[in-house]
């Protein structure tokens, strides 16, 4: 260990209700070092950071800043310590512009009064600085999620802090931005800064980091540096053995087709009308920056946003999309993007969150079957590993990835007709996501037509029998199997044309 | 569930204090009397419960009580209408109230403090002008139709006994059909006051065993039950609980919240329109300016009492009940110990601060000793 | 202590307001003059409270109790029950169909024909005349606006007669324009007075019908500088309107004696506590009439007034 | 700003209709007293807006209001305290009471709702008590101390063109210094007010030029100022719409959020408090019962009206102060265009509903047009 690192973490324990989320973690940063803390989903990452940001209180255990012992009890006191950490969850102010949530509790002022000249100066160039396309003048109100992980992560770099913790900062960006992010990520490194970076994607992890220390079960399990970082040994390391992947797709061509949208037109873009099918069996992708109307589309199908015209028909039949009530009754599902706004029951357990939409199936007599509910809920709780003390756990002390896996489950359950996913697997960690990509194939085969957005270009990929590339609310592509590509997929999002439209 | 326990040992307190110092409080005629009323409150704190439960408020409860008070005396006495034809009307009237409440907010998508204050000056309003502001009664007549609200057809210890009986058998059918058998919690405590039913009978035959149930406390207990029944062990229940917690995840996960949102305002009015013409019943007098001022008030405090949370999601109808009582229980007290009546609002208001701080407290330490311990 | 032997009456008013405060100061008086313990109760809300508290009054088990029904008619049944258990007479208003006792007080209906002259004799030309008063449900407040507007327009005693507040009448110069209401609220008291000056340029006469209404229908006339110029005719016994009669700025009032209400009360249910059946009046009615204050016998009255609730302060 | 120009408009067309069918509403006389009440209830309005905006809400204002008004004549009459320790004590008192607010919201997390409401049932029944129920006044004396809220120092039209005149001023300088040149669209209005101002002195020397500004409307004009300077210009007012959007998101960007909400609290007290002293001094008689009573809705719904949404995070001063005017020119004119005074409460209920309800459909209309347009 170098004699005076710039943080250091020793015998950090900490406690739940029912878990013991971290014993005893060990962790060092360098200045100009970039750290990736990976591990599987309720590992204890977030929590060790937002310990060190001053927001848990840890029960055991030394920080030290320069060989210092620091014990931030609040955000503020962190800041003070030149701490700055990006948030797993979205926490913005949006009534407020970009520009003052980037600055929001570090105004500058003059003469006491707030200098939005300056603000609306500094947050520009920070904007810009992380690939934003839009003005600090922007209501976060309208911005997408992405766009709002923009705004979040210019935060953090406008705080000039020493050590950036960045909890799973990429998990909304495409390719585009994250590179991007990397860069100015690596540029810190050069100043001096200690970077902390939390992410999922494995191969972001071999771009970018110097050094790997690696969670299980709240554990210090490992740690790699130079070469020894690569997926195989980061995967062995956390999940504790190998991972054995089946990537193995079904033959069976896709069926009739399921969903059939034509010209439609959404509400932010509405010069653009879009067409396409989805057969059943079919996974389709669509694939786009950030910002390039993916959500817009699911959201419009589920009957969220206004349909300003087109057809969209579900088995030849025309859907009516007055509400999400309406779309579910055609046999449409949608898992949403924004899982804390969106999605959960915070405060409910999981098994009422994981129950919720099959409730009316379990009812007997008008009355609920609570035997029969805490059995499926089991069931489901046990397919895809949701990491719990038991059902009854409230779903907000979940970790982020298992949170992600519980609004999963909600609609995997009820097995629908049409499945949209939006950014299904965002944070969820790489064990766990094999299962789900399995789950969704598997419905699939069964006979369900499968349409889902994702910022993460390995999914599509991986995934998509046909991939929809998305430019600025416009279908800028369609690409088969066979033709599809990192650099083909790209070439389209960011403006080219090409590939066979409809 | 230790909210409810927590707020039953402050009115059990409340009762064995009162009871020290006068024991009046536990003879037969103060006992219906406290009985009564709660019932009365309860009647519309269990309908406010269900729109707290969603995250909304009613504040026009007080101006409906006062409105459909005013127009059942002016409907029969006046106009005319058989009991039956006035009541429904009443009752209808009430529900297209809740209706229109549920829809401004829902449809138009308007913040429940706002319409439901427009309802309680709109509907104040209208109360005055319809009465051109003469105190309603109904004399001397209708008794029968009063014994509604002032007849006391059995006795509070057979009622609680057939409820406890009930409470035995519920759980006893509910064990077999989830296949777990009975638990041993609630099968005891219905069982003990079961039994305790019983034994005033033989203990006090002349005192508590004598104390009568008035008629709104039986309505009451129909009325709780089925709330309960509702929000516990139906679809319904678990939606509204839902929509409280998060309104948009309960649309994305296909609930129809307009529905249960409008049904939730529609159950407040209803059961504010019956309260309504309960209270008049009971009263007699109806002054249509003064008549229910505040009632939403009571009614919001004795189920934020109770453990409903004004944030949506929380609240049990056992809970709010016993809130209520209370509530009443407290105003009984500071009458019988000859306690200024001026200080009558500072000791209820103080009562319930002190209450739900306690609660917070006690929550607090259990969480920090729990967490500690584990 | 010989509590317990004491009896114990209760004195129940039919709101809160400072006539019942000089009342309560008579009941006081009187509980200490014969020797019982009085309970004073105020209710806020009207018909409810008062059935409320009377609920409580009879389970603690009084031995009497002196009540001022807000809602006679409708009350009878309730005041009979109350009967059934304890000694029940009226004060202030009367419940002429319940078993009550006795009613102690005076005819409401008689004092607003005082309060009507009083106007006459501050308008010898006719004019015209706003009536201001906190609520109109009471039996005795709407006894006294009619009494107040049947002598103004020299009408015969009917006591059962009614004008809808809103609609002006008006016969032999007089008109009366128009019946205020505030729900007693001061604030809503002095805007309803402003609106009045603001309306009706040139109004002859304010009358303020419960005892707050007269010094709020001042306030609103000397942000108007209109004092004199309009005049104010009081009912009660404010301290402000006493001065303002003084001041020449007020004609007169009908002032009732609300001390005696309290005292007269206590003193008959404490006999009847005590079984003295003789205590109570002869025909049931116990008058204590009301008195005409003007810049003549203001002085007098008021010395009086401050003597007696001084006394028991 | 467009909810604050829709709400402008109700204002324009309430005082228009009413002037053509009764020109008295233009009398001097008339205008003073509508002023007048509109700044007495405008100073409680800004107050709960602050709270409105964290997110919270305040019941106690008219409780605190009542309380004020009897402590004030009580510490003056019968205490012999000098007028302006008097007014120290009570105003120290409202701020007392703030800060207790604010600290049971932040420290303990109790709801704002449950703590206010225990709030005006406890500091009601602690006025009754403690003036036995007896009415307070400050008789005849203290003329001079009365000024502050019965005195008319200056015109309306002079203090209007005064402010006008700061406004563009202010503007010049703003665009200086943030070097982009004054707006056109504020600087357009503060002269067309200002030269409107001037107009009326011209034009209607006798009429509108005599208009006199009672001393509250002054009062709440500075702080009207003071609010909006905060709320737009400086960082505690920045947090404050953040805290009321998402807490956790201030908290986690180190605001230290309970400060602001204490502060909220305590500023929504202080004025309710002052508010009370202006009302006692107005109305000079006050019973501890009643004076104040739903006062906290009144100013509740002209907060809402003026633009304060109830989930916090918006609402402007000027929204709010025009809220508080349109309540009271609409009481006004129910009074001058002899109206039944019992529909009073029907006609404002109406009148905020339809308000609320324009705004969201226009609202609605708008962001579909603009969405077609685009
Ligand atoms: N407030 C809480 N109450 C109870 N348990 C909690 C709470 N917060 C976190 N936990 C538990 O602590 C464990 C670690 O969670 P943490 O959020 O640190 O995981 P993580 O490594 O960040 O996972 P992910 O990759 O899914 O974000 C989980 O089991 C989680 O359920
Ligand atoms: N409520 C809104 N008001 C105004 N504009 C909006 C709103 N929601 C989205 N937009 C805009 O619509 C466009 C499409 O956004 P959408 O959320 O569909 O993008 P996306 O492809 O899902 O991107 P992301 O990866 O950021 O989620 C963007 O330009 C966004 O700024
Ligand atoms: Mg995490
Ligand atoms: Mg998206």
């Amino acid at each position: 260990m170098s004699s005076r690192a710039l943080l250091e973490v020793r015998g950090v324990s900490k406690s739940f209700p029912g878990v013991r989320a971290l014993e005893r973690v060990d962790l060092h940063l360098d200045e100009g070092e970039i750290l990736a803390v990976i591990g599987e989903n309720g590992a204890g990452k977030s929590t060790l950071m937002r310990i060190l940001a001053g927001i848990e209180s840890r029960d055991d255990g030394v920080v030290a800043i320069d060989g210092e012992v620091v014990a931030p009890e609040s955000p503020r006191e962190a800041a003070g310590l030149g701490i700055a950490l990006i948030h797993q969850e979205l926490n913005l102010a949006d009534n407020l512009d970009a520009g003052a949530n980037v600055f929001l509790g570090r105004e500058p002022r003059r003469f006491g009064l707030v200098d939005r000249g300056a603000i609306r100066a500094g947050a520009r160039s920070v904007l810009e600085r992380v690939g934003a396309d839009f003005s600090p003048d922007a209501p976060v109100a309208d911005l997408s999620v992405g766009r709002r992980q923009q705004v979040e992560i210019a935060k953090a770099l406008s705080c000039d802090a020493r050590i950036l913790i960045m909890d799973e900062p990429t998990s909304s960006l495409s390719r585009a931005e994250s590179e991007r992010l990397f860069t100015l990520v690596r540029a810190l490194r050069g100043r001096g800064v200690g970077v902390v970076y939390i992410t999922h994607r494995l191969g972001e992890v071999t771009e970018l980091a110097d050094r790997v220390v690696v969670l299980r079960d709240g554990r210090n399990a490992g740690e790699l540096r130079g070469d020894e970082i690569g997926h195989d040994a980061m995967v062995r390391l956390m999940v504790g053995r190998d991972l054995t992947v089946s990537d193995t797709r079904s033959a069976a061509g896709p069926g009739s087709v399921r969903l059939k949208v034509e010209a439609l037109a959404t509400e932010h873009s509405p010069q653009s009308p879009l067409s396409f099918e989805v057969r059943s069996g079919e996974v389709v992708g669509i694939a786009g920056l950030i910002g390039a109307g993916r959500t817009e589309v699911l959201e419009t199908l589920f009957g969220l946003r206004p349909r300003l015209s087109g057809v969209v028909s579900v088995d030849g039949v025309a859907l009516d999309t007055r509400g999400p009530r309406q779309a579910i009754d055609a046999g449409l599902a949608l898992v949403p993007e924004d899982r804390k706004r969106d999605g959960l029951f915070a405060e409910m357990s999981v098994r009422e969150n994981v129950t919720i939409t099959g409730l009316t199936a379990l009812s007997r007599a008008g009355l609920l079957d609570r035997r029969g509910e805490r059995r499926l809920a089991r069931d489901l709780v046990e397919r895809i590993r949701v990491r719990t003390t038991d059902i009854e756990q409230p779903v907000a002390t979940l970790s982020g990835g298992n949170q992600q896996k519980t609004v999963l489950l909600r609609w995997l359950a009820v097995r629908p007709r049409v499945l949209l996913l939006d950014d299904p697997t965002r944070g969820v960690d790489v064990a766990t996501r094999h299962e789900i990509y399995s789950m969704i194939e598997e419905l699939a085969r069964s006979g369900a037509a499968v349409l889902f957005a994702s910022s993460d270009l390995e999914e599509v990929l991986r995934l998509s029998d046909r991939i929809l590339v998305m430019h600025e609310g416009d279908l800028a592509g369609v690409l088969g199997r066979a033709e599809a590509s990192e650099e083909a997929v790209m070439r389209l999002a960011t403006g080219a044309r090409g590939g066979a439209v409809g | 569930m230790n909210k409810t326990l927590g707020i039953l040992g402050l009115l059990v307190l409340a009762c064995v204090a009162t009871a020290l110092i006068n024991p009046q409080f536990v003879s037969a005629y103060n006992l219906q009397n406290v009985i009564r009323w709660t019932s009365l409150f309860g009647i519309l704190s269990i309908g406010v419960a269900f729109v707290i439960i969603t995250g909304g408020i009613d504040l026009s409860i007080g101006s409906v009580v006062g409105l459909v008070g005013c127009l059942l005396p002016l409907l029969m006495v006046e106009h005319g209408f058989s009991p039956a034809a006035a009541i429904g009307a009443v009752l209808g009237l009430s529900v297209a109230i809740g209706l229109f409440h549920g829809l401004l907010i829902t449809k138009l998508g308007l913040q429940p403090f706002v319409v439901t204050l427009c309802g309680l000056l709109f509907y104040r309003g209208y109360a005055r002008f319809v009465t051109g502001d003469q105190t309603q009664g109904f004399g001397t007549g209708f008794e029968t139709l009063r014994g509604l609200a002032t007849g006391k057809p059995t006795t509070v210890a057979t009622s609680i006994a057939v409820l406890a009986a009930g409470a035995l058998l519920l759980e006893v059918l509910r064990g077999r059909r989830e296949q777990e058998g009975p638990r041993r919690g609630p099968l005891l405590a219905a069982g003990a006051v079961f039994l305790a039913a019983l034994a005033t009978g033989v203990f006090d035959p002349g005192g508590l065993a004598q104390v009568r149930a008035p008629a709104p406390f039986l309505i009451m207990i129909v009325i709780a039950l089925a709330a309960g029944l509702f929000l516990n062990a139906t679809v319904g229940g678990r939606y509204l609980y839902a929509i409280g917690r998060n309104l948009t995840a309960a649309r994305y996960s296909g609930i129809d919240t307009d529905r249960i949102v409008i049904g939730a305002y529609v159950a407040c009015s209803a059961l504010a329109g019956l309260g309504g013409v309960l209270f008049a019943l009971d009263v007699n007098s109806v002054q249509p300016a003064m008549h229910g001022n505040f009632y939403e008030l009571y009614a919001i405090a004795a189920a934020v009492l109770g453990g409903c949370s004004l944030r949506g999601g929380e609240g049990t109808v056992t809970g709010v009940v016993i809130g209520a009582a209370v509530m009443r229980v407290l105003y009984n007290s500071i009458n019988l110990l000859e306690i200024p009546t001026q200080l009558e609002f500072s000791i209820i208001g103080a009562v319930i601060l002190l209450g739900v701080a306690a609660d917070e407290l006690v929550r607090r330490t259990v969480a920090r000793r729990r967490r500690g311990g584990s | 202590d010989d509590g317990p032997q004491r009896p114990q009456v209760a004195y129940v008013t039919n709101g809160i307001a400072s006539f019942w405060t000089i009342a309560a100061a008579g009941a006081e008086a009187g509980a200490e003059a014969f020797d019982v313990d009085c309970d004073v109760r105020m209710p806020a809300s009207g018909s409810e409270d008062q059935k409320r508290i009377l609920e409580d009054l009879l389970a603690r088990g009084v031995d009497g109790i002196a009540i001022s029904p807000c809602d006679a008619q409708n009350q009878a049944g309730l005041i009979d029950e109350a009967c059934a258990l304890t000694h029940v007479i009226t004060h202030d208003s009367d419940a002429p169909l319940s078993q009550r006792l006795c009613y102690v007080g005076m005819d409401n209906y008689a004092a607003g024909r005082m309060c009507g002259a009083l106007v006459r004799e501050a308008l010898p030309d006719g004019g015209t005349v706003m009536l201001f008063i906190g609520r109109l449900e009471q039996d005795n407040a709407r006894l006294r606006r009619q009494g107040v507007i049947d002598e103004i327009l020299g009408r015969s005693f009917d006591s059962s007669r009614h004008d809808p507040p809103d609609q002006p009448v008006s016969a032999a110069g007089y008109t009366v324009l128009d019946t205020r209401t505030d729900q007693f609220d001061r604030s809503r008291a002095k805007a309803n007075a402003e609106d009045a000056l603001a309306l009706y340029p040139d109004l002859g006469c304010m009358v303020g019908l419960f005892a707050y209404n007269p010094p709020a229908c001042l306030e609103a006339l000397r942000g108007a500088g209109r004092v004199g110029k309009v005049k104010v005719v009081a009912f009660d016994e404010a301290d402000e309107t006493l001065q303002g009669i003084l001041d020449g700025e007020v004609h007169g009032t009908v002032a009732q004696d609300p001390f005696r209400y309290g005292y007269e009360s206590v003193r008959i249910l404490a006999g009847l506590a005590r079984g003295e059946e003789g205590v109570l009046p002869a025909d049931g009615y116990l008058d204590i009439p009301a008195t005409v204050v003007r810049a003549d016998n203001v002085e007098a009255f008021r010395a009086t007034l401050r003597e007696l609730t001084g006394a028991s302060r």
